[in-house]
């Protein structure tokens, strides 16, 4: 399945990704990075989770470095911490990112709270240059409604200071999810969309229903394919990736 | 004319109701009863007023005053088993406070006690309502989870200062913080009875103790703690206050402010705590009147009896710090 | 109802809420911060109470007090949390009461680190406190058996009155799977507890209590709780088997995240020409010893892994006897064993 | 020689400190000894009781289930070990509290107002000397000076509490001895 039509829609050199606590933010952001790699980018993806100790996107980082993508984290003893460390080089990227084409990945804690690190980092982040995306999965518990999507929104934006423009409608039940799932969660995705007005950039699924998709005359919609990385050690990363050595 | 009904057998011939008597009625006798006490009778009959002081001093429940025809009655929160406290212990007292309190408040189907390590370990024998045991320093804990979880119940727990000021002090500050809606009974006899007279957070200094053979050094061991001036620091608890029970005044001030305490609760105010600065002779070595008048010439003035706190006024009594 | 994708924690939470459990009291550690925090917000929403207590054993004796009042409770915690925990339950079985306890076990001793590790599985089947008690401990291998044990421990702590653990690994709590829930309990459904304080309405006051200062009282206390863990012993003995079948190569022996490895290991291990099978205890306490004999007697190798040095293969060995070779692989402090690793393992085992 | 004695009363009637005086009695005549109480929580008006055992060689178990001997200051107390007590053995009852006879007919009986002696020899606490008195009486273990003696070694920083409590143990043996 073609991702270029969907990733070409990312056209702005930093991309942040929020959204409820679970959503895929992680997952997605290392797909992201995977696929402007193949698009032959300079691609920095930096780990901003400070609020979530397991399986955040620092599990992979040989994968990372395997593939030329800088992975900012905390390293050594931090590296398994559940402190907040916010690195320097976080703040250093971004600066460098108000003057270069090169593609930054920003993965977020999930909610608000993880959202707050974005606030304190504003002056660095050119609204211009960025795009701040909304991952939504409704199969997520407090994400079930049209009214809680939208209010965790607005307290998202309000804790990050600055404006959502985006969202990747994410619904999936990992590889339980069918066709039906995803067309039935994306109906959610676009009335949010339409009461906010803040476009749908495109709809992340589960890459073993890709075909089942497409051979289905498609969603009608942009597609970005997601495999999975960041597992738990009885389920074998895709072919041509490294088991992560644990999970945190 | 006024008659003193002493039940012999509940008595431990501790002498507080002699020594209580404005008009000397009372005499010790010179038989023992069933545990091999002396107990009080009338010697001086005629002098007696029907004040009862006696009555209210006893702290066994063992002595009842005919008035006019009419005998005060037991409180009905109170079991019909007599109290193991040593003789003259005002643990004794202090239950019989509680019950009235609850006969009063008409409270005793919803009422449930929590009574934690401590002398006070068997309350659940003397009190006719729900009671929970607890572990050390904890009661304030299981409080919460009771009243949590029943709203509608009247919870209280019975704490000592081990229990309540050292090993229970986190439970202590944040069930009040919390603003519980419990209502929290302390008795202060600044030492540690139970386990046999070691030291206590709040043992004053100087005091001797099993664990401070030359009194408490507050070089060593710190000041006492005044628990009631430590919480009225807090915005959220409603009613602290402390009292003591060594003679009639006071007990009846005594009886007023844990009624209060009570009636806050009742009312869905939060967290009321009544501090009883009390006397334990046996852990004191001393025989009941003299601790009584101990405690009255060394710990009220360390420990300053009042109201510190009341939902109406807020904080209403400063004291030394 | 419909699927949804939870992470272990959000589904136990919501499990205990389907139970008909109104209150929970706890305190927050790694990795088990999502339960509290799920717990938080939902309560709220159904009527339920949240307390945040001050500490552990704080938490543990607000749950005396709210079970002993006769109210489906629970709290969550790890490792340390749960260590802190254990004077609440042991007065929690001396007074007979049901609570459920979850454990998303970390690394130790001491602080430890935050991440896997089975090493409570002593602390959590032998007793745990002081005292001569045993609690049902529950262990869950996927989010689904997560929520389903849940429910189950609810059940099984009112019915024997006493408390239940759910044991599970750091994985089980951080891993998200898509999750159904298959009933929902109305807590005014719940058959009345009479034994509880609800306040001494038309009847004696009932008492709460573990102390017993009469010798012959207590022990005789004590034997009726060991009565009653017989019963659980002879009726609450679960596990599963997956793949035995006669003349096993190599019988694997795991429970939690690591029997799903093993699952893992055994497909691979089939590819390379070798039989091997799974014995998996949901069940810690009672162990399911005798149908493990059985299983064993099918098998070659018996191999145990587990997220420790070395502890429930105490019971398997206890349980299969003196004479019958038990060979071991752990991994611990957080470390997590790959399939590869426990495929390398058998195969030397065979050689 | 081997005797195990239990001395039970209420909290406060002094049990625990005549079972050590026996136990240092024991010791003074050469003998293995062990003392072992046991009690409430609280400090009085419980029942408490302790056990001493007395031998020529080690001791081993230091409790007792069937006392060569037993004081007993109170009714509960009786009703406890009054039919542990071996065959021959003794039995020392205080009847100021204690409204009944000892039902055994095979045990050597020592009946003694404990209270009343006690409040004529000056203190009503030492009753339980009057009981220790009458036991040595009955058993002839020692003789009483040598009980006098180490009575008063143990109350050396209470002179003034030595003379009433001699006072109670030679009452209370005089009556065991029929004197």
């Amino acid at each position: 399945m073609d991702f270029v039509p969907s990733i070409n829609r990312l056209k702005k050199p930093v991309t942040i990704l929020v959204g409820h606590y679970g959503s895929g933010k992680t997952e997605i952001a290392v797909n992201i990075a995977f696929y402007f790699k193949q698009l032959n980018k300079e691609v920095t993806i930096v780990d901003l989770d400070l609020i979530k100790p397991y399986f955040r996107c620092r599990l992979i980082r040989e994968d990372f470095k395997a593939r030329v993508i800088r992975l900012v984290a905390p390293e050594g003893g931090a590296f398994y911490a559940d402190l907040p460390i916010l690195l320097p080089e976080a703040r250093g990227v971004l600066e460098k990112s108000l003057n270069s084409d090169e593609k930054i990945i920003l993965d977020v804690g999930g909610d608000d709270l993880g959202a707050r690190v974005l606030g304190s980092m504003n002056d660095v982040i050119s609204e211009s240059k960025t795009d701040l995306l909304f991952v939504l999965n409704h199969n997520r518990p407090f994400a079930e409604n049209v009214d809680s999507v939208i209010k965790k929104i607005r307290e998202v934006e309000g804790a990050a200071q600055m404006k959502i423009t985006g969202f990747i409608a994410n619904s999936h039940l990992m590889e339980q999810t069918s066709k039906d799932d995803v067309i039935s969660s994306l109906e959610i995705s676009k009335e949010v969309s339409k009461k906010t007005s803040i476009p749908i950039l495109f709809c992340a699924i589960i890459s073993q229903l890709g075909d089942e998709i497409t051979q289905n005359g498609g969603l009608q919609f942009p597609v970005l394919p997601i495999e999975r990385h960041i597992l738990p050690p009885f389920i074998a990363p895709p072919s041509g990736f490294k088991r992560p050595p644990s999970v945190v | 004319m006024p008659a003193v009904i002493v039940e012999k057998d509940r008595c431990k011939g501790c002498t507080l109701c002699v020594n209580i008597c404005p008009e000397n009625v009372l005499a010790m006798s010179k038989e023992i009863n069933s545990k091999g006490y002396f107990f009080p009778f009338m010697q001086n009959p005629e002098a007696c007023t029907g004040c009862r002081h006696c009555a209210l001093i006893c702290p066994d429940v063992a002595i009842q005053v005919e008035v006019k025809g009419k005998v005060n009655q037991k409180p009905s929160a109170l079991t019909e088993k007599p109290f193991h406290y040593c003789p003259g212990c005002h643990h004794g007292i202090v239950h019989r406070l509680v019950a009235e309190a609850i006969d009063a408040l008409g409270i005793g189907e919803r009422a449930v006690g929590v009574a934690p390590v401590g002398c006070s370990v068997l309350a659940y024998d003397y009190f006719n309502v729900d009671m929970h045991e607890a572990s050390h320093g904890r009661a304030p804990a299981v409080a919460t989870g009771i009243k949590r979880g029943r709203p509608n119940l009247i919870v209280f727990t019975y704490q000592g200062d081990g229990d309540l000021a050292s090993i229970g002090i986190a439970e202590t500050i944040h069930a009040a913080n919390r603003g519980e809606k419990i209502t929290v009974i302390f008795i202060n006899n600044a030492i540690y009875g139970m386990t046999g007279g070691q030291m206590a957070p709040t043992t004053l200094v100087g005091q001797v103790a099993t664990t401070c053979p030359l009194g408490r050094d507050p070089n060593l061991a710190g000041y006492p703690i005044r628990v009631s001036e430590l919480l009225k620091e807090l915005k959220t608890p409603a009613y602290i206050a402390r009292v003591a029970v060594y003679d009639a005044k006071n007990i009846l001030q005594a009886k007023q402010a844990i009624k209060k305490a009570f009636d806050y609760q009742v009312k869905g105010i939060c967290y009321s705590f009544v501090e009883v600065l009390s006397a334990c002779p046996t852990g004191w070595g001393m025989n009941p009147p003299d601790a009584s008048k101990w405690l009255k010439e060394n710990m009220v003035p360390y420990y300053p009896l009042g109201e510190f706190k009341t939902p109406e006024k807020g904080v209403v009594k400063e004291t030394e710090r | 109802m419909a699927k949804k994708l939870m992470k272990g924690c959000e589904a136990i939470g919501e499990a205990a809420i389907k139970a008909g459990c109104r209150l929970f009291f706890g305190y927050p550690i790694t990795p088990q911060n999502e339960i509290p925090e799920y717990m938080s917000a939902r309560l709220p929403q159904v009527g339920g109470v949240y307390v945040q207590a001050e500490s552990e054993v704080s938490a543990s004796n607000m749950l005396y007090g709210a079970a002993g009042a006769g109210c489906r409770c629970f709290t969550s915690s790890s490792s340390p949390g749960i260590s802190l925990m254990q004077e609440g339950i042991s007065y929690i079985a001396g007074a007979e009461l049901p609570v459920v306890f979850i454990n998303i076990m970390r690394g130790g001793p001491g602080l430890g680190g935050i991440l896997p590790s089975q090493s409570d599985y002593f602390q959590a089947t032998k007793g745990g406190g002081h005292g001569d008690y045993r609690c049902l401990v529950l262990a869950p291998s996927t989010v689904q058996e997560a929520a389903d044990l849940v429910q189950l421990a609810f059940d099984l702590a009112d019915k024997y009155r006493n408390p239940v653990y759910v044991l599970g690994d750091g994985l089980i709590g951080q891993m998200m799977e898509p999750v159904e829930f298959k009933r929902t309990v109305n807590p005014e459904d719940l058959p009345e507890k009479t034994w509880a304080s609800t306040g001494a309405k038309g009847r004696k006051p009932n008492i709460i209590n573990s102390l017993y200062l009469d010798p012959e009282d207590l022990e005789k206390h004590n034997w009726k709780l060991k009565k009653k863990y017989e019963e659980m012993e002879k009726n609450e003995k679960r596990w599963e088997e997956f793949n035995i079948e006669e003349n096993l190569d190599v019988l694997f022996v795991a429970y939690g995240t690591v029997a799903r490895i093993a699952k893992t290991a055994i497909e691979d291990l089939r590819s390379k020409g070798v039989t091997a099978g799974l014995f998996r205890p949901i069940t810690l306490y009672p162990f399911p010893g005798e149908a493990l004999y059985s299983v064993a007697q099918k098998s070659k190798k018996v191999l145990v892994s587990e997220l420790s040095t070395g502890q429930m293969i105490e019971d398997v060995r206890y349980h299969l006897g003196k004479d019958r070779e038990v060979a071991f692989y752990g991994r611990v402090g957080g470390m997590v064993m790959t399939p590869e690793e426990l495929v390398d393992e058998a195969l030397k085992l065979l050689k | 020689m081997y005797k195990e004695i239990i001395l039970a009363g209420f909290g406060g009637q002094g049990v625990l400190l005549i079972g050590k005086l026996l136990a240092k009695l024991g010791l003074e005549m050469g003998n293995e000894v062990t003392w072992m109480p046991a009690y409430g929580p609280e400090m009085r008006g419980g029942t408490c009781n302790c056990t001493v055992v007395i031998s020529d060689k080690p001791v081993g178990s230091p409790m007792s289930k069937h006392p060569h001997g037993l004081i007993a200051l109170n009714l509960p107390s009786l009703d406890k070990f009054e039919d542990f007590v071996r065959k021959d053995g003794v039995i020392v009852i205080n009847t100021s509290l204690i409204n009944r006879k000892v039902k055994r007919n095979d045990v050597k009986v020592v009946e003694v107002p404990a209270n009343e002696i006690a409040i004529e020899c000056g203190s009503a606490k030492a009753g339980n000397m009057v009981a220790l008195g009458a036991f040595i009486g009955a058993t002839g273990l020692s003789d009483l000076e040598m009980v006098k003696e180490i009575l008063s070694k143990s109350l050396a920083s209470k002179p003034q509490l030595i003379e009433v409590n001699h006072k109670a143990l030679t009452r209370g043996y005089e009556l065991a001895k029929g004197v």
